[in-house]
């Protein structure tokens, strides 16, 4: 799947923006101001940017507790998204949903999830409306590694085979849930394989690498909107920060987390290509790269500056009616 | 008009809601039931109680959809795609499984539009299954709406009768809230509950009681087959001269207080029958109302009847004395009343 | 593994009994005098019979709705179920749970259960506790191929693959989930082939022959005796009767419900078996044909006449101490 | 005696009760944390709060075992080795996950015993969090106590403060029945929940409650982080002349009724205070009780202060606005009194 030049500064700059938008919230957590839990995405960019490339408005996600990737990749607001993880009142989610459950189900986005793989049945079931109505969607849920083990997650696969929905299950397996390896909790220490058994094309692919993200996950939804059933990809990612924000990853080793940031940080390798297969100069994407922090620092001033919501505000939309 | 079972009205507002709308789809496990048997017989079962026999003739495998057994899935199923546009009722077959896709409903469907600001909706009907009474032992006989009724987001209804199961069906249809619609098994069938209802598809509000009785002397609330056993004592008791207004709040959210209030400001006695639980129960959660909000008003204790802190069990003269009773409730009005519940045998 | 002629009648008049007590029941149940549902096993019963055999008291078995010939197997007294059948104070759970959960724990039985798939997970339990005291137990769960889809099955699979725990997961394909034909509804239309790639040994065999049963089961509990770990087995078995008693099956062709009876009678099967491998004379089958019939009439009678529960006694057992 | 917060306290108990019984075990989702990462170091969490640190060194994998994700399997795991001779305690991170593992509770773990015929015991224990007050939103914020008080089979226990957590949780794991053991995540490092305890082990029998205060105006009943909010509330008050016993149940199954029903036959008036529910909660639960059982005793309507019926809102203003406030229960305070409620802020 060739890719234009354009194409391929735009995923650039959204992976760059994802980066600069996680580093931010990193620096600012220190000060307090950030309410609640924070998974970073640093690290994974390659995979929600080149996964949602493929995708239109029409077509869903359902992402996870480590989000923010997943949404800005599909189109949410940064504004918007930066305004909520403050919980201010004009937040994408009025300050109601917060960090573990942004969402904007008008870009496509059935939300952020703190419920470790509930968006797996909840992708199928966009698919589901997608087939039965005919629009023409298709539906990815992202989940990690350490979900695969909830078995709802194999149910939904298991129903997406059977109905052929046009569905993607991506499993960004960043080498650990929470603290623990994946080899300590997948028996079979190998995701693809486990959900091949079900009856559908699953492949392992390298998370690092934008282009081979990009042609996968191309391929999948391809052959769901051509109405020829699901896929599972299981992306081998690196997770940069902690589970959370305070994690001080003791389980980790320093090599490991020196390693990953030389030699397996998709922006960087995403960078050398493009400037080794010369699709853009080092000046245009420092360019890009600019662009990307003074969009990250106004919108953390707005949200900063911006207003919380009125305690009188607190009971709406509960229900739309009651 | 024509008079119709309960299980009948159900399945005739399931057809007309699906002729409505062509969003409106099914989902459960054997809900048509059959597909891939060796006889080539498709819809031959309706579900395990056959209420939604004759669906898959009418409308098809792709509205009418047989899942595996997979409830945690099929319920995710249905909310991604009521979120997304359609507008499943899916159907839990016992709501003792709730805990098996508790998930799907307490912090999905429930919250999702709270959590996005306002901006989705979750019009899922998750239609299920209540109540003791037929020797179905622990596992299959329980009435958990009040696990339901307690999570905010979600609404609840009880239908006690062919007519109300109707309209409310039709009304939970169109709602653009989650709502979880418990139907108790031994109504299915129930002569009471077979009642006159009119040719037309009509809509009944949530929130809105039936006086099943008026009466003047005590306040029954009672929801479902507990709404028969109340009507039933009503019935006897007005023979003595006691006069009994049976409310059946039919929605347990929205629930009408002001009926259940001004109710009790003219009687001021309540006794609530509810098959729920002995503890956190809707029994409970009534009798707070009142005591809070009209509590001048009494007379008298506030009596919940429910069955006793324990599981539903097999054997049938055990079940029966679990299961909330005539005498009991007779007994609960008069004990309000200052008077001898022997009384009620006499 | 070579059974000698004691232990073969003693499979055969276990299969006996149990195709005796679900036929009496089957009759009986028109009578109105048994409440509630009724699962039964006729068809099915090499199975629960060939795995019990390698089972001692301390093992331990989880069973499903469809329990009634797995108890007995595992050794749990006829005459006891009769009555909780009945719902009799005298019955095996003093008519407090009825076909549906029949139990005895001192029998190493974790009970028949409502709740579709849920042994699996108390199985691997019961594997966790022979491994964790040392006492050399294993566990077998027992469910059908509708089970098969319950993420919690996976779920106890995956778990016991990682722990190595000494248990069996054996399903039960009987083609049917109540109404619904198996391949409606398993994706992959193989459930030992989805199970192997949990990373554990999964075997497909033959549910109507008592010999191949007893064969992969008793390789599976040695296995996990051994300490090597669980086992999947799906045996392709058949069922007699509808999903409950009471369905008329008209799903199934007259042709099906036919050919099961004639050629894939387990118990028809056994005894051809045993007579033309000389194991066994007709005489001695047959004695031990009446001999069956005698004691569930007997039971049966006793059942029937036998007294209810106290309603005093009501809640009794709802707690050890409250 | 040493001052010690609940955190450590619970951490002390689970060691003395796994030093006792090599029986308990362990089991949760990184309750130890670490296995498999590249740095070899393992039990570096002790959960993500951090409360099981340090037992992983002590008693090893084969007693304190980290899970995969798999809610529904490993509460399964922990009955069925609760029902053939372990005593495990899991951990269910929050109580909010209930729905990703609810029938192992509901009904396996609670029900066996009965169906059984009283000839099994499951003595687990579940250790799960609750409370609002983090910033964790609608999914990681509930107090779902109610849903398994109303269980039978199921005893729950819900701690205020280091004294009660130990011991409490030596009994928990002790009882031969299944026991929820729901933990306020504010608690862990709440000044006031952290006392002074005894250096040797200790029990606290379930079903008795713990008079917070004494006092002859107005029944507080409140639990876990509400209680504080209420002996506050009580502290305040009293500098204005108001007398308010403030009781802690300590457990809500068993109940201990006779405690509430004399503190309220003292002194006509009741409040109660929960974060379960704003419906079907625990607080309607106490307010049924004794609008049955003391109503002759009451001299005004019994308050309920509550979370409204929504979810638990992200941003810190409606989070605080939604956790039943000191301001809130001093009101209704005044309110059962005939005072202005104004008067708390005076
Ligand atoms: C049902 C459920 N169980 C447990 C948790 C707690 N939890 C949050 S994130 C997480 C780890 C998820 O790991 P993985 O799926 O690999 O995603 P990652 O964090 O690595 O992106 C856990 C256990 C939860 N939120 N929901
Ligand atoms: C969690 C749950 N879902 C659904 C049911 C209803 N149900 C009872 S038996 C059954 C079919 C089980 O099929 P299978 O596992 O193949 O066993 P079989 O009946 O064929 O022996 C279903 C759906 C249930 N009891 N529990
Ligand atoms: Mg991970
Ligand atoms: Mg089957």
């Amino acid at each position: 799947m060739a890719l234009s030049k354009s194409q391929l500064l735009e995923a650039y700059r959204r992976m760059r923006t994802i980066r600069e938008f996680e580093e931010n919230i990193h620096r600012e957590n220190t000060t307090g101001e950030i309410p609640g839990f924070l998974h970073l995405y640093c690290g994974q960019e390659a995979n929600a940017v080149a996964v949602c490339m493929h995708l239109e408005d029409t077509d869903y996600i359902a992402s996870n507790h480590r989000g923010h990737g997943h949404c800005l990749a599909k189109g949410a607001d940064v504004e918007g998204m930066m305004l909520e993880l403050y919980g201010k009142a004009d937040g994408l989610c009025k300050g109601r949903g917060g960090s573990m459950h942004i969402a904007d189900v008008s870009r496509g986005i059935l939300g952020a999830n703190g419920i470790v793989g509930a968006g797996a049945p909840l992708a199928a079931g966009a698919a589901l409306t997608a087939k039965t109505l005919g629009t023409g969607g298709v539906a990815v849920s992202f989940q990690g590694d350490g979900a695969s083990n909830e078995g709802y997650v194999f149910e939904a696969i298991n129903m997406a085979v059977m109905w052929q929905l046009p569905v993607i299950f991506y499993f960004e397996n960043n080498g650990y849930g929470e603290f623990t390896g994946h080899d300590h909790v997948v028996g079979s220490k190998d995701i693809a394989g486990r959900a091949a058994g079900f009856g559908l094309p699953a492949v392992k692919i390298d998370g690092t690498d934008f282009f081979e993200i990009h042609e996968a996950s191309g391929e999948a939804v391809q052959r769901a909107r051509a109405g020829k059933g699901p896929t599972v990809i299981e992306a081998v990612a690196v997770r940069f920060y902690g589970h959370y924000e305070g994690d001080p990853q003791a389980y980790r080793s320093k090599e490991e987390l020196a390693d990953v940031r030389q030699n397996r940080d998709c922006l960087k390798i995403l960078r050398q290509k493009l400037i080794a297969g010369k699709k853009a100069s080092a000046r245009e994407l420092d360019a890009i790269d600019r662009e990307a922090v003074d969009l990250i620092n106004a919108c953390r001033e707005t949200a900063k500056s911006a207003a919380y919501p009125e305690a009188s505000t607190l009971t709406d939309n509960t229900y739309v009616s009651y | 008009m024509a008079e119709m079972a309960m299980r009948a009205a159900i399945n005739l507002a399931l057809r007309e809601e699906m002729r409505r709308d062509e969003r409106v789809i099914m989902i459960g496990t054997d809900i048509a039931g059959g597909a891939q048997g060796s006889s080539g017989a498709e819809d031959v079962a309706g579900g395990v109680l056959g209420i939604t026999k004759g669906l898959l003739s009418e409308f098809g495998a792709g509205r009418v959809i047989d899942t595996p057994i997979s409830e945690m899935g099929y319920m995710g199923v249905a909310v991604g795609a009521a979120a997304t546009g359609l507008r499943p009722v899916a159907e839990l077959m016992f709501i003792d499984f709730i805990g098996c896709c508790g998930d799907m409903l307490l912090n999905q469907a429930a919250k999702i539009r709270y959590m996005f600001g306002g901006k989705s909706t979750c019009p899922l009907v998750v239609r299920t299954t209540i109540g003791a009474g037929a020797n179905a032992a622990a596992q299959h006989s329980q009435s958990l709406y009040h696990w339901v009724t307690a999570v905010p987001g979600l609404k609840v209804v009880v239908p006690s009768n062919a007519y109300d199961a109707r309209g409310l069906l039709a009304t939970a249809i169109r709602d653009d809230d989650p709502v979880i619609f418990c139907e108790h098994k031994a109504l299915y069938d129930f002569p009471a509950a077979a009642v006159e209802i009119p040719d037309a598809s009509y809509t009944i509000p949530f929130g809105e009681a039936n006086f099943v009785t008026e009466g003047t002397d005590v306040t029954v609330v009672a929801l479902g087959l507990m709404t028969h056993i109340a009507a039933g004592v009503a019935a006897a008791l007005s023979g003595k001269g006691i006069s009994v207004e049976v409310i059946d709040p039919r929605t347990t959210s929205p629930l009408d207080e002001e009926s259940i209030l001004e109710s009790v400001a003219s009687t001021g006695r309540l006794v609530i029958v509810d098959e729920s639980a002995a503890r956190c129960g809707f029994g409970q959660d009534v009798a707070a109302l009142v005591a809070e909000r009209a509590f001048h008003a009494l007379k008298a204790p506030i009596k919940v009847v429910t069955p006793p802190h324990c599981p539903t069990p097999f054997s049938p003269p055990l079940e029966q004395a679990w299961i909330p009773s005539g005498e009991r409730v007779a007994g609960a009005i008069l004990e309000t009343m200052g008077l001898d519940p022997a009384l009620a045998a006499a």
